[in-house]
């Protein structure tokens, strides 16, 4: 799942400042499970620029709508005339949704209201953690389905770097763990040690070629 | 079946609440006007965090049970005669006269307003009583002195008050009794040499949880000064010559009141004089060592409390950790007095024929139930059986009321 | 009021008047009697946080009031009582002393119960009380047995619980076999267990130092060979909070007095004696010689030549004393019983600072847990005397009657409830409902979303305040109703 | 703005305190807005944000003490939620401060009195109440 979180308030304040009437577009997928951009957000957020524009003594509009996903072009344009009565929009989709956005309604800035961060999982409820780098060239098979590339702060590729903590945890963040510790554990449980002998080339950064496309060839 | 649950402090009402959720009627009678009784008047001890006391617990209580449809609340109420058997017990009940109707009363104050009596005869006993009522004193009512006074009733405009009221008889069938009547504090007097009754800033725990519940911080009576060093002493009216048993409840009270002071002033001192300290029980154990540090602990029991000065009072004790009689002088004295059977015990026992235990708590029939009474059918909740705190009164008023419960249910195959 | 609602036909009803506290329900009654639902109600608290909280005219604070519960009065919508039934069969878990006799009470009052047993036979540690208490195990364990509509399973045990009060479904694994089985009600009494090595100060058991098991067991055999001269007892040594030693303590320390006649002293910081019959014992303990001294300073002890030597300083008299004892009997320190962690983790059920069973929750005493029809009591729960764990077992079975006895449960049907159309299924829910009362539904064909509970259900409203897509409606607390007495803030 | 203190309060315990409060005659500010809700947990972000945005003063949240929450963690979530709207109103440059989630038993009536009063102190200082 894609991870993101609000952009500072100074950021958006600034990018909307120029406008009065806007629309607050909230994403009902990922950003929704990891409560940056569902229905909820965008409440607090237009409620947030309510009271920061009624300091300044300037007026606002906002209008609030969520849909279904923002990266599907179909769902986005359920938002058309909604668009449509205001200056801007300010979406809290992830990159994808935005641009999606941007690209329906051309003639209408589309602001993004977050960062997207990560591909991770929640480890407990509102604490996610990044799981996947999308490199587009998985190697979980060899390392007991860790990914040391994002899960090592030094991404490394054939073991820890020697700083491990006692306790198997990071040189850089004692709060995280030392993914070579864990994918040690996790192979040595399934009997596969070996494979922390083995060598392995450098990465090749080249199997997504940007801009990324990928076909499904039975479409 | 119907069952009868007399006294409604904190265990008859969990009894009574226990029995009525499970679908049978419960009369709840209560010889004084509000329900809840020892339990509602003491104060909530947390500071930043809960210290577990339960206190928060009663008025939830009593609002379920003042609320549940199938409890009968008679307040002001005490049982005259029980006549019968287990599944069949008839009992006569009276009620004070109720001069102010708890059910039109709506507190609004106009009565007292014109009540040419002094002190008024109409009065609110505490803003926490339930029913919260007005109350019509005969003692103090002119019309009851012979004078032709009604300004009270005129001017009450739910028409609650009826001076003709007469005390009401009346008779009630229920399959099991459930007594639950508490227990009186001990008298601290008694303990003449600890002065209380005679020096103003010697008070007893109870006076000190009302305190902080009708003032919300404490303050010296003679000098409306918040006390900066206080002196708790425990055991006065338990494990002695005449109290037999620990009370259970003042160590806990102590310590935590303790706490809750040095919560809201740090530079108080406060120091607890103690024989043993009982600091068992689920949920204690985390705090006990916060207590530790932050309040001061001798072993002994003071002998003596006399004035000092004007304000100050000087305590005699022995403090055994140093083998020596020592002087010091604290600003506030605080009596832990304990959990004493009730006087008037001797009067039901006799209604129900029922026994007293060695220390005047109702006796249990064995060791394997504390519920139980020589009488069939007659069972014991709370502290009326012997000491209890908050939880274990609710406990012991559950465990009643299965008791009850599992009699009637034999009874009924 | 019920025939105004009637004759003219009102649809809501907003009563300005005192505190709603003790009498909403009165007024939901009369609506109720009128034939309207008793929920389309508020009640504006124009007396005791208005009229009686300030001086001066409060008029304008008392419009306001009314004005904003006739707002949220506009937006509710009735909540109807539904009938659900219940399985009346209730689970025991434990064969212990709490456990049997929960099943003996419940089974009297009709209760179909079932006891379930990790050990192969029953009895838990009540040998151990005989000698305190002077009952029989025997006749205890027969009447469990020869009740009829007491099942007892042995050598089993709990590996998953599922479902909700009214119809737990749980998996247990019996011998080699697994089975499952629903059940009403969950009554958790698997007892406590005890440790007494303690290798920082060597009071590890062997020939001179015991356990109060091992010395109950002693005082049980006829003849003892060799009465020790002197006995030592220490307790307090691990923790300060132990109420059951000490109570083991006193009654076996007196036993030794009046059998063995030997020397008794018992070393210990505090006597506990805030159960009952506690200090009687202790006044009967010292009138019968044995000997109490107190420490502040934990003891220490050595061996010395087959003895045991114990240094404390008393504080009674102020030094130190050394005791030559032929016998130490150590404190035994009270423990939850193994697995605990598992099994609180399993049910999602929190357990105390000490881990015993129950969150240190003044709202759960005494035998309640989080989680709606799932209970602990006895020495699961904490170190408890003989008379509270009886107490535990009366009120647990109070409580479960209560719940089962009808066979069926009234609820506030979908007071809270989910939005399938909204609802993403991310799981927030049912990570953070205090009662595990939301799940997913799986049903099939259709997606995945969260559902909850009607029976489980405490409607405490904090799944709706964290639902990141605005899925959950509370009825009569939902966004729309709180907001809408906000905009009537001010508002003339 | 008009000055008004919104408290969600809590129906177990600051509700009752309340009650208790006006039963026992002691007076309060009369800008206090009471919001009855089941538990501290219910009160969201935006309840707190939409009662600024309909001139409130100041925001008070009401519960049970900590460790004595029917709902167990309630409370303790109510405060975290506080915490995270005093954020998002600095955000917005308004003063931290003006929200407050505070524990009050529902016999505490003192301490009930004295959180409003102190609230309400603390708006006046700022100018903002009528």
């Amino acid at each position: 799942m894609i991870i993101a979180e609000r952009k500072p308030m100074e950021e958006i304040k600034q990018m909307i400042a120029p406008y009065n009437k806007l629309l607050l577009a909230g994403c009902g997928t990922c950003v929704t499970v990891c409560w940056a951009g569902g229905e909820k957000e965008v409440g607090i957020l237009a409620s947030q620029l309510r009271l920061a524009r009624s300091a300044e003594g300037k007026e606002i509009s906002i209008l609030e709508a969520t849909v279904e996903r923002q990266c599907e072009k179909e769902m986005a344009a359920e938002l058309k005339d909604k668009v449509g009565e205001v200056e801007a929009v300010l979406s809290l989709a992830c990159g994808a949704g935005v641009q999606t956005m941007a690209e329906l309604f051309e003639e209408k800035p589309i602001f993004p209201a977050l960062n997207t961060a990560f591909i991770g999982m929640p480890e407990k409820e509102g604490l996610w953690v990044e799981m996947c780098g999308a490199c587009g060239d998985c190697f979980l098979d060899r390392t007991g389905g860790i990914c040391p590339m994002v899960r090592c702060a030094k991404g490394l590729l054939n073991g820890p770097c020697g700083g491990t903590r006692r306790g198997g945890k990071c040189e850089i963040d004692p709060e995280k763990d030392c993914a070579w510790v864990l994918i040690y554990r996790r192979l040595e449980k399934q009997g596969r040690l070996d494979l922390m002998r083995k060598y392995y080339p450098p990465k090749n950064f080249r199997a997504v070629k940007s801009p990324g496309r990928i076909q499904a060839v039975k479409a | 079946m119907d069952v009868l649950v007399i006294g409604a402090g904190i265990a008859g009402i969990a009894s009574a609440l226990g029995l009525a959720d499970a679908g049978l009627k419960v009369y709840l009678v209560e010889k004084e006007a509000a329900v809840g009784g020892y339990a509602a008047s003491l104060c909530c001890k947390a500071t930043d965090v809960c210290s577990g006391c339960s206190v928060c617990v009663v008025p939830e209580k009593i609002k379920q049970a003042v609320t549940h449809p199938q409890i009968s609340l008679l307040t002001n109420s005490t049982v005259q005669r029980v006549g019968g058997e287990v599944g069949n017990f008839c009992v006569e009940i009276t009620q004070k006269p109720q001069y102010i109707d708890t059910e039109r009363c709506v507190a609004c104050g106009l009565c007292a307003e014109v009540c040419p009596a002094e002190p008024k005869a109409v009065y609110l006993s505490s803003a926490e009583a339930i029913p919260f009522s007005y109350v019509l004193d005969e003692r103090l009512c002119l019309r009851f002195k012979g004078e032709s006074c009604k300004l009270c009733g005129e001017s009450c405009s739910t028409k609650a008050i009826d001076f003709e009221r007469k005390p009401r008889g009346q008779e009630l069938n229920v399959g099991a009794i459930i007594l639950a009547t508490g227990f009186d504090i001990f008298d601290a007097r008694e303990k003449g040499s600890l002065g209380y009754g005679r020096y103003p800033n010697v008070l007893t725990g109870l006076d000190l949880e009302r305190m902080f519940n009708h003032e919300g911080y404490l303050k010296l009576s003679t000098n409306g000064k918040e006390p900066k060093n206080i002196a708790f002493i425990q055991c006065v009216g338990s494990r002695d010559e005449g109290h037999g048993y620990c009370s259970q409840v003042c160590c806990k009270y102590a310590m935590r009141l303790a706490h809750l002071i040095k919560y809201q002033s740090p530079d108080t001192q406060v120091t607890i004089f103690y024989i043993d300290l009982q600091t068992a029980g689920k949920g204690f154990a985390q705090f006990y060592q916060e207590y530790r540090e932050s309040i001061r602990f001798i072993r002994g029991v003071p002998v003596e409390v006399s004035p000092a000065s004007s304000d100050d009072l000087e305590v005699r004790f022995e403090d055994i950790s140093q083998g020596r009689v020592c002087r010091e002088i604290f600003d506030l004295v605080v009596l832990s007095v304990g959990i004493s059977p009730r006087k008037d015990s001797w009067d039901l026992a006799r209604i129900l024929g029922i026994n007293l235990a060695d220390h005047g708590f109702f006796d249990t029939k064995e060791i394997l139930n504390s519920n139980g009474t020589n009488v069939e059918g007659v069972f014991l909740a709370g502290t009326c059986q012997g000491p209890k705190d908050i939880p274990d009164s609710i406990a012991h008023g559950m465990a009643a009321a299965s008791k009850a419960m599992q009699a009637l249910t034999v009874r009924g195959r | 009021m019920t025939s105004c609602i009637r004759d003219k036909n009102i649809d809501r009803v907003v009563v300005a008047a005192c505190s709603p506290e003790f009498k909403e329900h009165v007024f939901q009654q009369a609506l109720e009697n009128a034939g309207l639902n008793g929920h389309l109600l508020s009640v504006a608290n124009i007396r005791e946080q208005c009229a009686w909280a300030h001086e001066g005219d409060v008029t304008e604070k008392a419009l306001e009031l009314i004005r904003m519960a006739v707002n949220r009065t506009r937006l509710l919508q009735p909540v109807e009582e539904k009938e659900l039934s219940v399985n009346k069969g209730v689970l025991v878990v434990g064969g212990g002393f709490s456990a049997l006799n929960s099943a003996i009470q419940l089974s009297q009052l009709g209760l179909p119960t079932t006891l379930l047993e990790r050990e192969s036979t029953l009895g838990g540690r009540i040998r151990e009380l005989e000698n305190m208490y002077g009952f029989k195990t025997g006749p205890m364990i027969e009447a469990a047995e020869g009740a009829k509509n007491i099942d007892i399973l042995t050598s089993a045990e709990v590996l998953e619980v599922e479902g909700k009060i009214g119809n737990f479904m749980v998996r247990i694994r019996k011998g080699a076999e697994e089975i499952s089985r629903s059940f009403g009600a969950i009554v958790f009494a698997t007892g406590y267990e005890t440790e007494v090595t303690d290798q920082d100060f060597q009071l590890k058991p062997g020939v001179n130092i015991i356990s109060q098991e091992r010395l109950a067991q002693m005082l049980q055999a006829s003849s003892p060979k060799g009465r020790p001269q002197t006995v030592g007892f220490i307790f307090d040594f691990y923790d300060e909070n132990s109420r059951f030693p000490t109570l083991a303590t006193l009654s076996n320390a007196l036993a030794i007095k009046q059998k063995w006649g030997s020397e008794v002293y018992v070393l210990c910081r505090d006597v506990k004696v805030d159960s009952e019959g506690a200090d009687q014992l202790y006044r009967e303990a010292r009138e019968h010689g044995v000997v109490f001294s107190k420490f502040e300073e934990k003891p220490r002890i050595s061996a010395d030549d087959g003895r045991v030597k114990v240094e404390a300083k008393d504080v009674f008299l102020g030094e130190d004393m050394t005791l030559i004892c032929d016998l130490v009997v150590a404190e035994e320190r009270i423990l939850p019983p193994a697995g605990t962690k598992d099994l609180s983790f399993l049910l999602s059920i929190r357990t105390d600072s000490q881990g015993f069973y129950q969150d240190e929750n003044v709202h759960l005493y005494p035998v309640a847990s989080e989680r709606k029809g799932i209970f602990f009591i006895g020495g699961c729960r904490g170190d408890l005397d003989f008379q509270r764990a009886l107490a535990d077992v009366s009120s647990v079975v109070m409580n479960v009657y209560g719940l089962l006895s009808s066979g069926k449960v009234v609820v506030e049907a979908e007071k809270v409830k989910v939005d399938p159309q909204k609802c993403v299924a991310c799981l927030t829910c049912i990570r953070v409902c205090p009662h595990s009362a939301i799940q997913l539904a799986r049903t099939e064909g259709e997606k995945e979303v969260a559902e909850i509970s009607d029976l489980a259900c405490d409607a405490c409203g904090v799944c709706a305040a964290i639902c990141p897509a605005k899925a959950i409606k509370f009825e009569g607390y939902s966004d729309e109703q709180i907001l809408a007495q906000i905009e009537a803030l001010g508002a003339p | 703005m008009r000055g008004e203190i919104v408290a969600f309060c809590c129906e177990r315990s600051a509700y009752p305190a309340a009650d208790l409060a006006g039963k026992g005659k002691l007076c309060y500010p009369d800008n206090l807005r009471v919001i009855r809700i089941p538990c501290a947990g219910r009160v969201d972000a935006i309840h707190i944000l939409k009662a600024f945005e309909k001139g409130a003063a100041a925001v008070l949240v009401l519960g049970c003490e900590d460790g004595a929450c029917h709902h167990i963690t309630g409370n303790i979530r109510a405060r975290e939620r506080v915490r995270y709207c005093d954020m998002l109103l600095k955000e917005v440059g308004l003063d931290g401060g003006r929200v407050g989630m505070f524990n009050v038993a529902p016999n505490e009536t003192h301490k009930f009195v004295r959180i409003v009063n102190e609230m309400n102190e603390k708006i006046k200082e700022s100018g903002e109440t009528k």
